[in-house]
Parts: structure tokens; sequence; C-alpha cells
């Protein structure tokens, strides 16, 4: 398969008052053409990090300090802005998680989404015909490029997002937790429409803290723990038979409507990342670092690496260290 | 097993903001009718989950049944007593017996007040302890919840905490009181996956304890499969079915449940078929539409779902719902 | 010793706005300082004329003297009398009135709270200086009269600010809990609201400090503050104006310098704190 | 939508009546009620002969009741009978005083009001573009500098250094002596153009560029603040960052964040407006500006309660017409306001 974007080492930090964050660390992944890759991961685990730094958006104090983006052979980290907005909205374009403030509260939507077209160079009128175009293909009637998006749902608004970012086929689309703040309803049907995006041809990047969500379309599901990526296959790999004592936990921890298990928390709390544990930075809250005595030493002090196991299927494990 | 409380026709409209010229021109005062005339029980011990989108209502009724709204029509019947009909000092009183657990622990914790004060202050409120035997009551509960070592707990702020941590003080402060009745309004949805459970089992420990009987509000069905003896389902302010957890998951009856059960995402059931199509947004709780309020989206509303409002049928046991052409399976 | 390093630590403490904070305290305790030992400090008698008139600054006369001979220094030094007495008689009464009042209208809304807004409403909108004129006027010339003029004017600025920081925090939760929980209307009020409110009251306090500073100066720069041969430092302004195209510059750069300084630190305080307690509330 | 803002601005006009009615109470209520006689004061000795006194009395209208004084002040307002002078020179309408005296104010506040806006938009758009630098935090101490200046003390500053050091401009008055300018609407500047006269033109503009920039410079201060933070905030949004990932060009961006930043800062003119007037009484003493403050200072000299009063109402309605425009300008470009 085709290698849409192909990201190396990636590390991000925030530069905070308080002590830097390492927000993202030493992060590697791909992502093929017509792939679905979720990355899944709770808050702070650095998932959402990841996805701005493809276009370069990391919002300030972070910094990516190390790694590459690389898209159709040219790391975007080292492209010049005006050659990164060119790439922006036209070949990747981005979701936001809240419909509510990822519009531009004083300008009608249809001057939003033509202008996307416009920047892109395309004339005035045939961005507006366009625009009611891309309006009808969410499923929205096109008289709405006259609103204000105040005037508008929380669902109305996410599909006018989606509208903007549809705009050029592009080759990528990032959605970062885009269905977050929508009802189940509503956020199966704007499922559906990143679905039918993908069935253009369009690779997704699609982050969310809920494992059932990505369970369900993607074809590919990356767990991030604390910054760092724990575990990456195909979606059968990672539910059906997770590695990463990690992954293991948290699918443990998640109820669900068709299964008769129990749930049950992960003990302890995630790490302050000004500060990172040592080693692996799960092994605190790791059951089966606290029973096997003979991993002390090892996860407490090495750092992890991220390996391949089985075709496809990378975890960042020492149970799993090439002996 | 008997009931602890009951609700009868209950309703609460809220008076929908009119601009001055609205005023001036003395334009009709509108009404949100967040809930419009719902009527349940919940017997002593029980677990009833309230689940429904944004909107529906369900938090509304959380609040109206203990009264931090007032109603604008209907009983709430506690123990044999009408709460409605409470004065000041006795709603205090009975405000003994029933607590909350809020939704969101940033915001329901007073940023200026020790944990340990927050925890230990409802006993003072009524008069149940002095201030060492509160203090001590109070880190005994710290304790209880988790949050050890709870002397050094106690002095925190809720800023040095984080959400699951601040939520069991919520809980603590809610527990202290050995309540008979709870209403927690979605208290795990803000709270990150990998500790729902523990606060879940956290709810669950006090429930069994003392023998609490709960109002469970959710948007998250799985979560209500989880803790809920019973759900009942609102949409635009009704109850449109209630039943016990099971056969309301497994044998859903009302379409919009039918459609509710089938959006949420799951793990196990991968593969999706959808049993039914539904259209459109929640309409505007000002002007519901007429008859059944779920027909203009419902794929099988016929001309009698749009004239006649349907009212609650028994279809099995303890199973109840709101719909001229339920569903079979 | 052990409370005055925890009210000190605080403020040393390496955060952002140290320097701000430091700065800004340190001028108003030398203000205070030279209020409180004034007949140690100040050189000759600020009211005593002598034939040494329009003496630029010099060793003898470190601020020079005016037209009838006065020591400039010495009633600078006696002026931070009257500023710091017509400041905090004035912020101290309108607080007294603005904050309960805020907080009661706030917290029980109604028809009362309707027609108070509207009231403090107009009055804020109206410009303070002119209303503080017409108070000025009325009552007649004295320290004490000032003051009261003044604190009529910022009533509305912490009624308005009290009462809406009550109205947003009575729709928190945490309010909202407290009534759960079965706490009464006072209590809330007291233990929930109150507490929440005092960071905001404390940065309008120096703000409203260092806006009161310059109005008292305005209102004696008009004639309207204090009889001759009081010293005072918006007083001596006025009296040097005329001089000041003859180039006696020191008859009005001292005072107007001074006035400036004193309302400066104030709003330095008040800036620093507001910055250190969104950062706490973060 | 049109005929929507022609009716929210009809009833947010009426909204300003009980403003207005609340400042002239509270100013009749000073300015009557509390004990001392107007009158007295105005002469300044109690030895004058009761016929005078009396007629004194009848002039300024003391002689009914209070409530009578009261509404008919009130209502002789409404027709623009502002009362008249009690001081010298005694009788004579204050009205003409106003209509004389408001222009020269008005002409000064607008160009404070330019100057303060300028100077805050540049200011805070610098700092928030910077933020956490440097230039952020001098920007800051530049807004509380400004913000804290002592009108008088600054103008002068001004006036010892362009007036007495460099000779550079003039220091009081609004326009050189001598110079012939055919009075339109009092506003010289306006005035001079509109009649051609190009000297008077660049007097007037030399006289205002002192007195404006003490006023202006120092209300300028709330405003850097005010966009630096708004800028900041608007900046930090979603809305913002999606622009960006949409591909729009930065300097569009930066205006679209401009024009969010800049709606709450819509209503801080308005009272930034009152702040301006009451700024204006101290500029006006400091630079001898025939306006409406230094007639009220001229007023207080002779203690002439009924020229006061009849300014301090006037100021009420300008205010008062201020927070209308305000309003209006506001719901024009928030497309969330409601009418």
């Amino acid at each position: 398969m085709k290698t849409i974007i192909d990201v190396k080492n990636l590390s991000i930090y925030y530069y905070t008052l308080a002590g830097i964050v390492r927000a993202v660390e030493n992060v590697s992944f791909s992502i093929g053409e017509k792939e679905w890759v979720s990355f899944v991961g709770e808050s702070g685990s650095g998932k959402s990090t990841v996805a701005y730094a493809i276009l370069n958006l990391v919002p300030s104090p972070g910094k990516i300090v190390n790694g590459k983006v690389v898209f159709n052979g040219k790391n975007l980290l080292e492209l010049d802005e005006e050659e990164m907005r060119q790439i922006r909205g036209k070949e990747i374009s981005m979701v936001f998680q809240d419909p509510m403030t990822s519009l531009d509260p004083l300008r009608k939507v249809g001057d939003q989404i033509a202008e996307v077209l416009i920047e892109h160079g395309a004339e005035k009128e045939e961005a507006f015909e366009r625009a009611k175009e891309l309006l009808r293909m969410v499923n929205l009637p096109e008289d709405r490029i006259n609103y204000y998006p105040h005037q508008l749902s929380g669902g109305q608004r996410q599909r006018v997002a989606i509208a903007m970012a549809m705009a050029f086929h592009p080759k990528l689309l990032i959605a970062d937790e885009p269905t977050t703040a929508l009802d189940v309803i509503v956020q199966d049907s704007i499922m559906d429409l990143i679905a039918t995006l993908k069935s253009k041809g369009t690779s997704i990047f699609f982050v969310t803290h809920d494992i059932s969500l990505a369970a369900e379309r993607s074809d590919k599901i990356a767990v991030m723990y604390a910054g760092k990526l724990v575990e990456f296959g195909k979606v059968e790999q990672i539910l059906d038979n997770p590695l990463h004592p990690y992954t293991k936990a948290l699918l443990e921890s998640v109820p669900d409507v068709w299964s008769e298990r129990k749930v049950s928390a992960i003990p302890g709390y995630p790490p302050d990342l000004r500060n990172p544990p040592k080693g692996c930075r799960f092994h605190p809250r790791c059951t089966i670092f606290k029973i096997k005595k003979e991993l002390h030493g090892i996860c407490n002090e090495l750092e992890t690496e991220l390996i391949e196991v089985e075709k496809d299927h990378f975890v960042a494990c020492h149970l799993y260290r090439r002996r | 097993m008997s009931e602890l409380l009951r609700v009868e026709h209950l309703k609460k409209y809220f008076p929908v903001k009119r601009s001055i010229l609205e005023v001036l021109t003395k334009k009709e005062e509108k009404f949100v009718r967040a809930v419009d005339d719902i009527s349940f029980s919940i017997e002593r011990g029980e677990t009833l989950a309230l689940i429904g989108e944004s909107g529906c209502g369900k938090t509304t009724t959380g609040r109206v049944i203990l009264r931090l709204i007032e109603p604008t029509e209907g009983k709430i019947i506690f123990d044999g007593i009408d709460i409605t009909k409470l004065g000041k000092e006795q709603l205090r009183e009975i405000r003994k017996r029933m607590q909350m657990v809020f939704q969101d622990p940033y915001a329901s914790l007073s940023p200026r007040m020790k944990i340990g004060d927050a925890i230990a202050h409802p006993l003072l409120i009524h008069g149940l302890a002095d201030k060492e035997e509160a203090k001590e009551l109070a880190l005994q509960m710290l304790k209880r919840v988790g949050l050890t070592p709870e002397d050094e707990f106690y002095n925190r702020y809720p800023h040095h905490l984080s959400g699951g941590q601040r939520q069991r003080v919520v809980i603590a402060r809610a527990m202290i009181l050995k309540p008979d009745f709870v209403v927690a309004d979605e208290a795990v949805s803000m709270i990150d996956v990998s500790m729902r459970a523990s606060i879940l089992e956290l709810l669950e420990s006090f429930r069994e304890e003392y023998n609490l009987t709960m109002l469970f509000i959710t948007h998250d069905i799985a979560v209500a499969k989880l803790i809920a003896d019973r759900i009942a389902v609102m949409y635009l302010g009704k109850i449109v079915e209630i039943g016990p957890t099971d056969e309301v998951l497994n044998n859903p009856a009302h379409p919009y449940t039918l459609a509710l059960i089938q959006a949420v995402p799951s793990i196990v059931k991968r593969e999706k078929k959808k049993m039914i199509e539904i259209t459109g947004e929640v309409p505007n709780a000002v002007n519901p539409p007429s008859g059944c309020r779920f027909h203009p989206r419902c794929p099988f509303a016929d001309e009698l779902c749009k004239t006649k409002e349907p009212e609650l049928i028994e279809i099995g046991k303890n199973h109840f719902v709101a719909c001229h052409h339920p569903v079979k399976d | 010793m052990e409370i005055i390093t925890k009210i000190v630590h605080p403020i040393f403490e390496k955060k952002p706005g140290r320097g701000l904070l430091i700065f800004g305290l340190a001028i108003v305790i030398i203000v205070i300082l030279m209020a409180i030992f004034a007949p140690l400090i100040a050189p000759y008698d600020p009211t005593k004329t002598s034939d040494d008139s329009f003496q630029p600054p010099s060793a003898e006369h470190l601020m020079g003297t005016n037209r009838l001979g006065q020591d400039v220094f010495s009633r600078i030094v006696w002026g931070s009398r009257i500023v710091l007495y017509v400041v905090f008689i004035a912020t101290l009464l309108s607080m007294s009135i603005g904050i309960p009042l805020g907080l009661i209208s706030g917290y029980h809304g109604g028809k009362i709270d309707r027609a108070l807004s509207i009231i403090m409403d107009s009055i804020y909108a109206f410009p303070a200086l002119i209303l503080a004129i017409v108070i000025a006027v009325v009552l007649g010339p004295s320290p004490i009269n000032t003051a009261i003029a003044i604190s009529f004017v910022y009533v509305p600025t912490y009624f308005r600010m009290v009462r809406g920081q009550t109205l947003s925090l009575k729709e928190q939760l945490f309010v909202e809990a407290a009534r759960a929980i079965g706490a009464r209307d006072k209590e809330i009020m007291v233990k929930y609201i109150l507490p929440n409110l005092a960071p905001t009251v404390l940065v309008v306090f120096t703000l409203s400090v260092a806006d009161a500073i310059l109005t008292e100066a305005g209102l004696s720069f008009l004639g309207l503050s204090v009889t001759p041969p009081t010293p005072d430092w918006g007083y001596d302004l006025r009296v040097g104006q005329p001089f000041l195209l003859d180039g006696y510059w020191w008859l009005v750069f001292f005072p107007g310098a001074m006035i400036m300084l004193l309302a400066m630190a104030f709003a330095l305080i008040g800036e620093a704190l507001s910055e250190r307690i969104s950062l706490a509330t973060r | 939508m049109a005929r929507g803002v022609g009716s929210y601005i009809i009833i947010r006009g009426l909204m300003i009546i009980p403003t207005i009615l609340i400042l002239y109470t509270i100013v009749f209520i000073f300015l009557r009620i509390l004990p001392g006689d107007p009158i007295l004061a105005v002469v300044g000795t109690k030895n004058i002969p009761p016929e005078q006194l009396a007629h004194l009395r009848a002039m300024a209208g003391l002689d009914k009741p209070l409530y009578v004084q009261y509404f008919d002040y009130l209502f002789r307002m409404i027709r623009g009978d502002f009362g008249v002078t009690l001081a010298f020179p005694q009788g004579k309408p204050v009205w003409e005083y106003l209509k004389l005296r408001f222009p020269a104010t008005l002409e000064l506040t607008i160009f404070s009001f330019t100057v303060s806006v300028l100077l805050g938009l540049i200011t805070g758009v610098i700092a928030a573009k910077n933020k956490g630098t440097k230039i952020d935090t001098s920007m800051r101490i530049y807004s509380i500098v400004a913000y804290t200046l002592f009108i008088p003390w600054f103008g002068m500053m001004l006036q010892y250094l362009f007036g007495v050091h460099f000779h550079l401009l003039p220091t009081s008055g609004r326009i050189d002596p001598g110079i012939d300018l055919q009075r339109i609407t009092g506003l010289y500047v306006l005035d001079s153009i509109l009649t051609g006269n190009w000297e008077a033109f660049t007097s007037a503009i030399r006289h205002l560029v002192l007195p404006s920039i003490t006023l202006g410079m120092v209300l300028s201060g709330a405003y850097t603040r005010l966009v630096r933070n708004n800028m900041v905030d608007v900046l930090s949004q979603d809305f913002i960052r999606s622009y960006h990932a949409r591909g729009v060009k930065h300097w569009k961006v930066t205006l679209y964040a401009l024009k969010n930043a800049f709606i709450p800062v819509i209503t801080l003119m308005g009272l930034q407006f009152a702040i301006l007037l009451g700024g204006a009484v101290l500029t006006e003493t400091t630079f001898s500006w025939p306006g409406m403050g230094t007639f009220i200072v001229d007023r207080i000299d002779y203690r002439d309660y009924n020229a006061i009063q009849g300014a301090v109402v006037f100021f009420a309605f300008f205010v008062g017409l201020i927070s209308l425009v305000v309003d209006v300008i506001y719901a024009l470009l928030d497309p969330r306001v409601k009418y």
C-alpha cells in the first residue's frame, strides 16, 4: 500500500511557566492510502498534539523539538509558511473538536466555506456555487450559506466544518475528536460522513478518547499513553489480541452495551509530564510490573521502543523485547 | 420492596428570554418545555437510569426532583411526603436524605474551600456534629473514598486535584449525610475513561452500604447498562420508554430507543447493520411537534402519530412504551 | 515572626508580576511612612513663608521653593497625609456600601435589584470627575467632604463588580451543590460566594485606590479639596501652573510626579495581583 | 433587518430616559436639597437687602416648593431651556453658554478619542502578537503608566517641553488670536475646512495637538490592555487555528482576529467616553480651552448652581446619546445580538 504520510521520531514539548511538559515523545507511524487510523488515548496522552504537528500548527507554548513529517516526499516541518499554507486545507484538511468554537462567529457560513476555495485559487462566484454543493454533500440545505454559526446546532456546525474539509478531496483528513461534543445519534451521522470521505480516497487520521468509537470504522488503531505511542496495529490485532498492558487495561475499563463482563478501572493516575516516570511511562500503574519482580530494574529504568511483533502490529513494552 | 420516590405528572417550563422589543410589543411569552408531564417511581434500593440526548430534559428532571429548581406542575412524593409542598425549612430537613452528585467535578466544588471542609460542611449545616466531630467524620470519609493520606488531602484545595479525585470528593460530600436517595447527574461523563470504572465502583459500594436508591442520569447507555436496574428513555421532555435494563436494551420497543442503542459504538459488535434510519435533528422544545414528538423523524409514523399523543402502555413485565407502533423483533 | 514570613514570602515568590508587585508596594510603603513621620522628615514648616521665593532645587531646598518661599519638598511630605487620608476614607466608604449592596442585590435579584442596577449603571456611566465636582462644590472644600464626594462616585464600581460576580457565581454548580446539601442563603453568601469574590475585590480595590488618588488630585487641582495654606499635591500643582511659563518647572514637576507615582504604585499592585489570580485559577 | 435596527434604535433611545432622569435627580438632590442657600453662596454675604434676595430667588425659581422646582426645571430643560445664570453676568440663559462651549469640548474629545483608540489598538496588537516577550511586558507597563498619568501634570510637562522649551506649539486656547473664522458648527477644524480658511485650519490643529495628546494618551492605556487581552484570547481560539488549518493567509486571519477582539472594545468605548469628558475638564483647565469644563470650573468660583446644574444635565444627555450610539454599533457588528 502507498504511504500517504510518514511521521518519524516526533517529539513535542510545551514550554510552560511551570516547567517543560513532554507532551509527545519519539512517536513514529505511517498512514497508507485510503487508510483510517484512529489515535486513542486519555486526555493529556498527546494524541491531539500529534494531530496538530502534522499541519505544523502546534499551539504555543508547544514546540516540535524533533522529528519529521513526510508527505509527498517532503518534510512538512521544513516547508516555508507559503508552501505549508498551500497544503493546508487543500491536500491535508482538519476538523476540530468543538464545533461551537471552530467557526468564526462574526462571519456567515457561506463566506467561510467559499474562502477556503478562494484562498486556494478559485474564482469568487465559482467558490460560492461549490460552497452550496459542499453543503448539500454534508446533507445541509444550501440556504445555510447565509446563516451565521450561532444559528446552527452543534451537529450542523460540524457538518459545515466537514464541508470545508472536503473542498479539495484532500489526501488526508485530520479529525480531532470531531464528535466528542455531540450526542450519539449525531455522532453516528458525522462518522458516516467521514466514512464517505474515506470512500472517495481520503486517508483519515482520527483522534478519539473513546476506543469503542475507534473500533467501528477504523483500519488501524494507535494507542497513546503519556506522550508515547504504546501500541499500533490493525483493529483486530489491537482489540482481539492486545499486547501492551495499558491497551489491555484500557479495554477492560470501558463499559460496552453488548458485553456482560465487569469493568475495572486502571489503578492510579496518569503521570505529570513535566516529570515523567523513568523507563516505561506506564510502569507505575502496570499490574504485570507489580507482580513480576524480575521486571524491576528494567521497566522502571530502560526506555521502551516500538517493536513489530507480528506483521503491522507494533508494541512498546519490555515484555516483548527481542532477546 | 417498597416505593421510595414517586413522580406524578411533573412539568418544568422555562420562560424563553424575550428581547426588550418583544416585551414592549407584548409578544406572547414562550416556554421551553424541558420536562413535560412525566411520571415514574423508584423502589427502595433500586437504581433507575434516565437516558437521552442533551436537551431531552433529563438533567432538569434530576434538579426538579431535589427542588433545586421549582417544578411548574406535578407531585414529587418522597417516602410518602409531597416535597413540592414543603416550606424552606422543611425542605432543608429532607435534603439530609436526598443528595446529588454533579456532572462537572471542576465546577461543583468551591475553588476557595478546602476539600475537607467541603465534605464536613453538610454535617455542620444540619447541626449533626460539632466542628471536631465533623472534621473526624470528614477524615474517615476521605479515607473511605480512597483519598489517602486523608489528613493531607483534607487541607488541599480543589485545583490541586485531578478530575477523578474531585469527583470522589463530591461523592464523599453527598454521602457523609448517609442519604436514602441520590441523584447522580452524568457522574462519570467528565472523568477520564480509565478512571470511570472506579468512580462507578465507589458509587456501587455506597449503594450497597446504605441501601441507596439512585436516579442515575446519563447519556451513555453503556454506563447505564452497568449500573441500572431499570432504564427510562427521555425524548423532548417526555419519557418514551421505561423498563428493566436488559429488556429495554435487548428488546427496545420505541423506535427512538432503537435508534439510540444502534448508534452507540461497541467493541464487541463492531460490524453494524442499521435496523432503523432516522432523519433530522431533535426539534425545538419551545414548539414540540404535535402528537408523538418523535413522529417527524420516525420511519414508522403515520397520521395517528401526528395527531394523537401516545401514552405509556405496558408491553412486557414492567416494560412500558409510549408509541402507537412499537417495534417488534 | 512566622506570620511575617507567611505574608512576605508570597510577595517575593518567583512568580510573574513579582517585580511589579515589589516596586508598587515599595512606593506605597514609602509614601505611608512619609505621611506618618512627616514632622521628622520635612526639613521646614510646609506653611511657613520666606523671602527665598522661586529657588531652584538645591542642597538646601531639595525640590526648590515656591512663590511664597515655602519649601516644596516639605509641602510634598506633608501633602502625602491629605492624599492618603482622603483616598482611604473614600475607598473604605464606597466599599462598605458597594460590596454588601452588590452581594445582596445580585444574590436575591428581583425588583430592588433591577432598580438599584439602573441607578448604579447611570451613575457609573456618567463622568466620575464631573459628578465628584458637583458634590464637592455643594459640600464645600475640606478633606472629609472630598472623601465623601469621591466615595459617592466609586460606590457603583464596587456594586457593579460584586453584583456581576455574584450573578455568575450564583449560577455556578458549586452554589447549587451547596443548596443541595441544605445550606441556607446566608451560609451560601458568606461561605461560598464571598470567598470567591475576594480576589476580584482585592484587584478592584487597588485599581480604585489608584483612580481615587487621581480624582482627589483633580478635585484639589480645581480648588475643591483643601483651603490654603494646607499642603496638598493637587493644589500645589494649580498654584504652580502660572509660573511654569517662566521656567519654574519644579513647582509643578514634583507634586505632579508624586500623584502619578502613588497612583501608579497601586495600579501596579493591582496588575500583579490580577495576574497571579488568573494564574492560580487556571 | 433594516426595520429591526430602526426599532432597536428607538427602543434603546427610550431606555436612556431613565438614565438621564436618575442623573438629573441626583444632581437636583445635591444642589437643592442639601443644606446651604445657593443664593447666599453666590452673593457671598448675608448682608443683602431682602427684596433683592427675593428677586434672585424668583429668578432662579427657588421660591417654589421643591417638587415644583423639580418638574419645572425638568420640563423647561426638555424644551432646551436650561435656566439662567445666577452669578455674573446675571440672568443670561445657560443655554447660550452651552451652545458656545460644547463644540469646543466636542472637538477636543473627538481628537482625543481618536488618539486614544489608535494608540490603544496599535500597542494592544503589538503586545498580543509578541505575547510573553519583553515587548509585551513593556506595552503592559505603558498601559499602566498611561492610565495613571495625572492629566494636568502631563499636560504641563508637554507645555513646558513643546511650548516653553522648544517653542513648537501653542499651549493655550483654541486658535491664534487675530484669526478670523466664520462660525458654522463651532468645531474650528470643521469650520475652517468648510470655509476653506487654511490659516485657521493650521492654527486650530496646532492648538489641538497638545491637549488631545494629553487626554488621548491617558485614556489609551485601558484600550491597550483590553485589545491585548482580547486579541490573545481570540488568537488562542479554535476558529483561528482552524483558519490556519484551512490555509487562509496569515494577514487575513489577523484581520479576522482583530475584528473579533474589537467587539468588546466597543463597549469600553462608551464608558471611556464618559471618562474622556471627565478628563476634558482637567485638560481644558490646563490648556485654557474654552469648553464645557472650563465653563463649569468658572461657575464653581461663582458658586453658580444654576449654570452648573445646566451643564451637568447637558452632559448627562450627551453621555446617554453616546451609549446609544455605542449599543447600535455593537448590534450592527455582532450578528449574535438579538434586536
